[in-house]
């Protein structure tokens, strides 16, 4: 499926994409438009389509709109739009797997900083197989450039001196190995995840 | 035994009566007043031992009107139920002693309360005969059906499977109605999943199979007359033959038609591939299990919008105000045809506004259409056009809040539905309330058909073709639905032993019709087994009693055969009235109606209500005591006086209460000749009349009133303030309201003064 | 009573110098008390956590966890494998399920470990369990108050359950808007529970601390207010990420907001250990940014 | 309880409710005999707990009053209440009943005098009005009661107040050494007509019932409004007594929802239009009440439209399509605030109110998989009457079949009581 897929107003195409693309995009289609999701969401306020909306606007095949939102990426995958939806739709997981298919698709926008820390955070983790914290928060601080990182560290400093007094942070952790023993096994099988990924769903 | 009328009063002490009152003094009052032959005292008087002792009475000594003076006539109905016996209740507990203080000043009066009650139910006994059932009743038990759609054919099978024969009346060549053109139907069975088959090519064998069953095909309803029990029927063929046939009970169940697509252009019906849902099901059918084809090309449907609601829901002029109540399950069902035969990549949109979807079944089958990945919209669809190869749906997308459009090959219109019936009876029925006269604009079949609330045409030919003083047709109730507006009592129509069930009382699909159907069949095999025995239907179930007239008082007026609420009464060729007791509910409405009074039953008459009020002890002007005569509807505004005495809620030891079978059995002679006898004031309490009536025999509260708001004329020639009498519409839960109304009248007396007509 | 035995998947944030090192320290002193010993999976990764979608997919993810399964399963067959870590608990059990459910996923994922030398064998039957079930279900309230030697007598603390620990599985028999089973742990050690708090499901923003730091802190700043609202004097949580969210950004919230905040928040293993008769080290105070003087206390007596 | 006669001739009817009553005495006017038991010590069910019925606006115990006058008065129906089906055995045209009679503690002889009740002091729960009000442990159940009869609460039994009660009726119909009873009949088809209950409100958790005050249940509402209700007649808010003004309906509370009940309870929208009808009752044209609506689809069927068109004119009324997500409650007026989205569009409110009404739905008060017998359930667990049944004569009526409004539950059970009689006159007809 290319970025420019032409979709026809209310008609199943881009739902059919959905479901076959997306995690769990199946269950789209068993929204009843109640709402209940949209007013649960912890963060509502920044969304600017909340899930309900995003599953109508799924159905009227508006898909750049979709795709290009930074809906998704509000998510703090908290859970409740899931035990309250009364179709039992796994919301949580669709904004994720929604969010996952546009940025894969490069659909999804630049600058969200929440796309841009998840990358910085499975990159940590698929590398070593576990987090690094540290190495996890000057990523995400200096995502921006030198200079920024530099003001977003200092900003957070006094949170890092807290946890450095209490042993909760590791000031050598930039240059620990860490993570765990077989790395390149979970490279590896992470690496052969990701094809069949690809393959399956054609990026 | 019945040729001496031997009045038994029993006084009971029990319930603190007897530590309020002096018995005594009521024994006295009993046999001085009443005239009682036998009159006897108990302790607990519903105990077996005295009831024992009334029966014995009853059975050695030749008592024949039994008199009970104690509690309410609503309380221990069990305990005092003799046969052969009238039977009157004064009621010492609920109407006096719960409902007056137990203080030394009101002594008194409540004393007085409770020896007007003795007079009163003595005085009422002697006027009482035991009602026998009415002779002229037919022994028919067979049940005509007339519609051979699915309601109609359900009710003559469940008739026919409870050992009933019908005869079932088809106007058409075929049985099977609507359902026969349908592909398939709702589910009616868990899952609910999918559209079943509609199994009509069974149902018209079983109906062939059936001996019970005779079908007439291609005729109509010539001539319906007679009563329960005793239906004389004249069937016309098509071919100009007609047959007469007796039937006991009647079914109606001429289903609907739908509301006219073309009257709504802007959905751009006309174009060959917009279609009802009606239509759709035959090019469904037509597919024969292959795809689905537009009509307009033959090409092969690839997607699909539904539009629901059309010409529905609205106030707006040419518009229905309901809604087909199933239209959003047929326009799944009408998707899952679609994904079935066109195949899962067939797009089907539903643009409802509110998905109606009720019950387990219709959760479920909305469900399984998005399963099958069926998609709803919540929108308001503005115009369908032509655009190129196919169709433009304009629309407002409620949820996403524009105006937006898609393509479609096939638009589907969900219309409305409009029952077939008859002319309403009523539709122009007046009773003019200017003249003392009362004269009656005649009712007139509907020119055009056009309700003020109901701007859609309606269907003008007679379906029953009645040869009821009072139309040829049931009557209708809202948009031409034949529906009682009963809540509790669905079936109750106005026209005894005829029944309406189907889309003709209110829109419904096929589960819900044959549900429908089930009922009013046995609604139908009751009210013929019960004209056998000559007993009423609801609400007065049982009642032996059925109304006379003395012909040579009457002076055809023709109040009672206007009046009556449910068309019981003809005028014969001299123009007296006709009585068909089958179809008498027994409310009394043409007993209030007669101004010259012929008109009375054996337990209920001018006499036993007039000769209760005349037996009341009135006072003379100084002894400023007032009487206030309250008449009550036994039904609603007598429980709610006997539930405020059950709550201890006092009222005036002033006022008497007598209860009527229905405010519409009130003879205004009542009223006149209780001003003229010094009574003070006067209550009617009924129920509440107009469009949301509450008043079980429809019209009797409603006519009481108008008849009432003629009382002044009665005050003004007394020279009487016309604050004396007041009517008023009174609920079963009034228990605080109803003891006030009384206790309001009892300050304006005081206010106002005593009445002079006291002798 | 025998010793019950686990497999253990202590997750990222319980290594040494990590976020919630002092969770580990106090669960590993809390359940030498009630004689739990936990079989840590040998060479455990990350679960993938709840923002790992973005980048890694759902099999990408999966695989991740099917090889915890797997390594569990290797090193302490048929034992229910125990989480202390909220997103550890919830990715774990997540993926087991869909591994149940879809056969297409499931055979990737074995595909995809056989690259790294591992068979994944699926069993349904294997229980994926968080540590508060284990104490709530496995021991009981009962079995917990017997060890209490040192009764927290007088703290008034707010039970904060958050997300992840509460949804979508949560804890048998408790509301996912209402669970009380920290109330009553916290009356089961002495403490007084603060049962109107009503912030105690409420997001702390989870990993959206890092990237929508303005947002989060909203929502943190909600669960706190409450907390004092209603009188607590420290909140007690089962998750790490909550933990470390609803402590560390106190001092940014008063500065952003003119707010006052100054309360501990401490694991429900720290009270147990304290209320067990440990020190402040066994319960890892030490680790606790703000100090949770009243346990201190406690412990020191 | 020895003298209850019954035949492979006698219809048995379960649920003394309004599909109940409609069942037994339209069968018994038909000419059957008829058995109908009811659990509670009166006939009247659910529809006795409302306040007014919908579309008509009138009051339930009119009807009521008619039914039990035909019930009590016809020679054809026994009526047993406190009484319940332990087991039931057979097949169409022959069925082995086992019915249990709890004890009532009080005779045939009471004539519902009220000394009893007089006489003692204890206080207990008063289920009609959902436990927001208590009555004497000698009680009459309600004003409309059928039979005219008191109850004795058995948690007195024993105790000193049983004594006062029986030393007070002057008509020996106390007896406190009733036992439970057992009873065992022939009858030749049933009509199971056991109706709803409400769906348990504190279930739905986001809604906080069982944590707010000021958060109700439809229901309950409508015991509100009743004069002999446990506010007096006044929509009074149980946290302070203070008048509710402002008042919210929460549409689909727990109907329609997988995490409740999966199916429409049908009703709910109706009873909520028609509740908002009883601000205007209560509060006139005053301009401070208002009733909001939050609904999912307003499931105003058929006919019921104009209802629903009529109450939208109503400018005490607005409307919001939104599933409610949850409610708090302001700390210090106790006012429940409701969090959520209306999608008509896409607006957020967190709107404060005095009250709120949660139109909670119906569950069927007996599981129909539990009746035995083969009655088929549904997906929601009422009786699936079309169900691959034939033969058997155990016929489903009212609630006990789907979630229907009284119309439909009367039109209903009418039709059962057909049904019924098909299995009665076919087993006399091949006894002839």
């Amino acid at each position: 499926m290319s970025n420019t897929a032409m979709v026809k107003k209310y008609r199943n195409d881009f739902l059919r994409e959905v479901e076959e693309k997306v995690e769990e995009g199946d269950w789209v289609r068993m929204c009843m438009q109640c709402g209940v999701c949209a007013g649960s969401c912890p963060l509502g306020d920044a969304w600017e389509h909340p899930p309900q909306e995003i599953f109508m606007m799924i159905r009227a095949g508006k898909r750049e709109e979709v795709l290009g939102s930074d809906s998704m990426w509000m998510c703090t995958s908290c859970y409740n739009c899931i035990v309250r939806c009364p179709r039992e739709l796994p919301i949580t997981h669709i904004m994720h797997g929604l969010a996952n298919y546009a940025h894969r698709l490069g659909l999804a926008p630049k600058a969200n900083p929440t796309r841009r820390f998840a990358k910085i955070f499975w990159d940590n983790i698929a590398t070593s197989g576990r987090v690094n914290e540290l190495k996890l928060s000057l990523g995400l601080y200096f995502m921006d450039g030198f200079g920024n990182g530099i003001k977003k560290a200092l900003a957070m400093k006094d949170v890092g001196l807290g946890l450095l007094k209490t042993g909760r942070l590791d000031p050598m952790g930039l240059f620990k190995a860490g993570g765990i023993k077989d790395k390149s096994g979970l490279q590896k099988a992470l690496k052969k995840a990701r094809e069949i990924e690809d393959t399956r769903k054609g990026y | 035994m019945a040729d001496e009328k031997k009045i038994g009063a029993y006084i009971c002490t029990g319930c603190g009566i007897g530590d309020r009152l002096d018995a005594k003094q009521l024994e006295m009052t009993a046999q001085r007043d009443g005239k009682a032959q036998v009159v006897k005292t108990h302790e607990f008087l519903c105990s077996a031992d005295g009831v024992k002792t009334i029966q014995d009475d009853i059975d050695n000594d030749g008592v024949n009107r039994v008199v009970i003076c104690a509690c309410s006539r609503r309380a221990k109905t069990d305990a005092f139920a003799f046969d052969g016996v009238t039977l009157s209740r004064a009621n010492l507990r609920e109407g006096v002693i719960w409902v007056r203080p137990d203080s030394d000043e009101a002594q008194e009066t409540t004393q007085e309360m409770a020896d007007d009650y003795v007079r009163m139910a003595c005085a009422e006994a002697k006027y009482l005969d035991v009602p026998e059932p009415n002779e002229n009743h037919g022994n028919n038990l067979r049940i005509l059906v007339v519609g051979g759609g699915i309601t109609g054919m359900t009710a003559a099978l469940e008739s026919a499977r409870a050992g009933y024969d019908v005869l079932l009346v088809e106007k058409g060549p075929e049985l099977g109605g609507w359902m026969r053109k349908l592909h398939k139907r709702i589910p009616d069975r868990a899952p609910f999943d999918e559209p079943m088959d509609t199994g009509i090519d069974d149902l018209v064998a079983a109906i062939e199979a059936s001996d019970k069953i005779t079908v007439a095909l291609n005729s109509r309803i010539a001539r319906t007359s007679g009563a329960p029990g005793q239906f004389s029927v004249d069937i016309a063929t098509e071919s100009g033959s007609t047959t007469t046939e007796n039937v006991g009970a009647i079914i109606q169940a001429t289903g609907f038609k739908l509301h006219d697509p073309a009257a709504f252009p802007e959905f751009g019906y006309g174009n060959a591939d917009v279609i009802t849902s009606a239509e759709l099901e035959e090019l469904a059918s037509a597919a024969d299990g292959g795809p689905i084809k537009r009509p307009s090309d033959g090409k092969e449907v690839k997607a699909v919008a539904f539009i629901q609601d059309v010409g529905q829901n609205s106030t707006e002029v040419g518009k229905l105000r309901y809604d087909s109540g199933a239209g959003d399950l047929v326009a799944i069902k009408q998707a899952m045809y679609f994904k079935h035969h066109n195949g899962d990549d067939c797009d089907t949109t539903i643009i409802y506004d509110n998905l109606r979807t009720p019950g387990t079944a219709g959760e479920d089958f909305y469900r399984s259409g998005q399963r099958k990945e069926v998609i709803f919209t919540k929108g308001a669809v503005s115009k369908v056009d032509a655009a190129g190869d196919t169709l433009k749906v304009s629309f407002h997308d409620k949820i996403l809040d524009e105006d937006t459009e898609m393509e479609a090959d096939l638009v589907v219109l969900d219309m409305g539905m409009i029952p077939v019936t008859g002319p309403d009876p009523y539709a122009t029925l007046e009773i003019d309330t200017d003249d003392d006269e009362a004269e009656v604009v005649e009712e007139e079949e509907k020119e055009d058909g056009v309700e003020a609330e109901n701007p859609v045409e309606v269907s003008v030919e007679s379906i029953l073709n009645l040869d009821y003083r009072q139309g040829t047709d049931l009557p209708q109730l809202k948009f031409g639905f034949l529906d009682s507006h009963f809540i509790c009592f669905p079936y109750e129509t106005r026209r005894t032993g005829i029944y309406a069930a189907g889309p003709v009382r209110r829109p419904m699909d096929i589960g819900q019709a044959i549900d429908d159907a089930t009922g009013a069949a046995l609604k139908a095999i009751q009210a013929a087994e019960n004209a056998q025995v000559g007993r009423a239907a609801h609400p007065r179930s049982g009642d032996l009693s059925f109304p006379t007239f003395r012909k040579e008082g009457c002076t055809q007026c023709k109040r009672c055969t206007v009046e009556c609420p449910f068309g019981a009464i003809d005028e014969d060729e001299e123009g007296y009235p006709q009585y068909n007791e089958g179809r008498c509910r027994r409310c009394g409405t043409c007993m209030g109606a007669c101004p010259v009074r012929v008109i009375s039953f054996k337990n209920y008459s001018v006499e036993t209500i007039g000769q209760q009020l005349k037996a009341v002890d009135i006072p003379d002007e100084f002894d400023e005591k007032p009487r206030l005569m309250v008449l009550a509807c036994e039904n609603d505004a007598y429980p709610a006086l006997d539930m405020a005495a059950m709550n201890r809620i006092e009222y005036s030891a002033f006022v008497r209460v007598i209860p009527v079978r229905c405010l519409g059995s009130v003879n205004t002679i009542w009223i006149t000749d209780a001003l003229n006898s010094g009574y003070d004031g006067i209550i009617l309490m009924g129920c509440k009349k107009g469009d949301d009536y509450q008043c079980h025999f429809v019209k009797g509260s409603e006519i009481a009133h108008m008849r009432m708001s003629k009382i002044d004329d009665t005050l003004n020639q007394l020279n009487l303030e016309k604050e004396r009498v007041a009517t008023y519409e009174v609920e079963i839960t009034d228990i605080e309201r109803a003891p006030k109304l009384i206790n309001d009248m009892a300050a304006t007396i005081e206010e106002i003064g005593m009445s002079p007509f006291k002798f | 009573m025998a010793t019950r035995e686990y497999s253990f998947y202590p997750g990222c944030s319980s290594e040494k110098k990590t976020s919630a090192s002092n969770y580990m320290v106090s669960v590993e002193s809390m359940c030498k008390t009630l004689d739990v010993k936990l079989n840590e999976i040998p060479d455990w990764n990350c679960c993938g956590a709840s923002i790992g979608y973005a980048e890694g997919g759902e099999l990408p993810r999966t695989v991740m966890n099917a090889r915890n399964l797997a390594l569990a399963e290797e090193d302490s067959p048929g034992q229910d494998i125990v989480a202390t870590c909220a997103a550890c608990w919830l990715g774990t059990r997540e993926s087991h399920e869909r591994l149940g459910k879809d056969e297409t996923l499931l055979n990737d994922t074995i595909e995809s470990l056989k690259e790294a030398g591992i068979n994944y064998e699926h069993k349904p039957e294997k229980n994926i369990r968080h540590m508060a079930e284990v104490l709530i279900e496995d021991i009981g309230y009962d079995e917990i108050g017997s060890h209490v030697s040192k009764p927290l007598e007088g703290v008034k603390i707010a039970g904060y359950v958050g997300c992840q620990t509460n949804r979508p599985f949560g804890i048998h028999g408790e509301s996912y808007e209402n669970p009380k089973y920290l109330d009553k742990l916290v009356e089961t050690l002495g403490a007084d529970p603060v049962e109107d708090y009503d912030q105690k499901v409420t997001c702390c923003g989870g990993a959206l601390a890092f990237s929508e730091p303005e947002k989060s802190q909203n929502q943190i700043k909600k669960i706190l207010e409450s907390a004092y609202d209603f009188g607590a004097e420290m909140i007690v949580t089962p998750c790490p990420v909550c933990q470390m969210n609803v402590e560390v950004y106190q001092d940014q919230i008063n500065k952003a907001h003119g707010t006052k905040f100054h309360i501990p928040v401490t694991y429900y293993s720290q009270l147990m250990t304290v209320a067990f008769g440990g020190n402040a080290k066994e319960a890892g105070l030490n680790g606790n940014i703000i100090k949770a003087k009243k346990l201190e206390e406690i412990a020191a007596k | 309880m020895t003298d209850v006669v019954a035949t492979n001739q006698t219809i048995l009817v379960v649920g003394g409710g309004i599909s109940g009553m409609t069942a037994a005495i339209e069968s018994a006017e038909c000419g059957k005999d008829v058995i109908l038991v009811e659990r509670n010590p009166s006939l009247g069910g659910r529809v006795s707990q409302l306040y007014r019925y919908f579309p008509k606006l009138c009051k339930p115990s009119c009807g009521q009053e008619i039914n039990q006058r035909r019930i009590m008065a016809h020679p054809r129906v026994r009526v047993l209440t406190m009484t319940e089906v332990d087991k039931i055995e057979g097949e169409a045209g022959n069925y082995s009943v086992t019915l249990k009679t709890a004890p009532r503690y009080v005779n045939e002889k009471c004539t519902a005098c009220g000394d009893c009740a007089e006489a003692i002091s204890a206080e207990v729960d008063d289920p009609h009005n959902f436990n927001m009000k208590k009555h004497k442990a000698a009680y009459l159940p309600t004003n409309m009661a059928a039979p005219q009869r008191y109850v004795l609460d058995p948690s007195i039994i024993g105790t000193e107040d049983a004594e006062k009660a029986r030393a007070a009726c002057k008509y020996d119909a106390i007896d406190l050494d009733m036992q439970e009873e057992s009873l065992s009949l022939n009858v030749g088809a049933v009509i199971w007509a056991t109706g709803f209950k409400p769906y348990d409100a504190a279930k739905i958790q986001p809604y906080g019932y069982d944590r707010f005050d000021n958060v109700v249940t439809n229901m309950e509402f409508e015991r509100m409004m009743d004069p002999f209700g446990p506010t007096g007649g006044k929509l009074l808010r149980p946290s302070d007594g203070k008048e509710a003004k402002k008042i919210a309906f929460i549409q689909c509370a727990g109907s329609r929802d997988r995490n409740h009940l999966k199916h429409c309870s049908r009703f709910c929208c109706m009873a909520s239009l028609k509740q908002t009808t009883y601000l205007t009752e209560a509060y006139g044209d005053d301009d401070d009440a208002s009733a909001t609506i939050y609904y999912i689809d307003i499931r105003a069927i058929d006919r019921f439209e104009d209802f629903y068109q009529k109450v939208k004119d109503d400018k005490k009324v607005s409307f919001i399509k939104s599933k409610v997500a949850n409610i708090t409650q302001d700390r210090e007026s106790k006012n429940p605030i409701l969090h959520g989205v209306n999608t008509e569009g896409y607006h957020r409110y967190d709107d404060e109110y005095d009250l709120v009404v949660l139109a909670v739905g119906m569950d069927p008060e007996v599981k129909a998989d539990e009746i035995g017998c083969k009655v088929a359930a549904n997906t929601s667990g009422f009786i699936d009457a079309h169900a691959d049944d034939a033969g058997c004569g155990i016929f489903g009526a009212g609630c006990a079949t789907d979630a229907l409004d009284v119309n439909r539950a009367v039109q209903n059970s009418t039709a059962a009581s057909l049904k019924a009689i098909q299995v009665i006159n076919k087993t006399a007809g091949a006894e002839a």
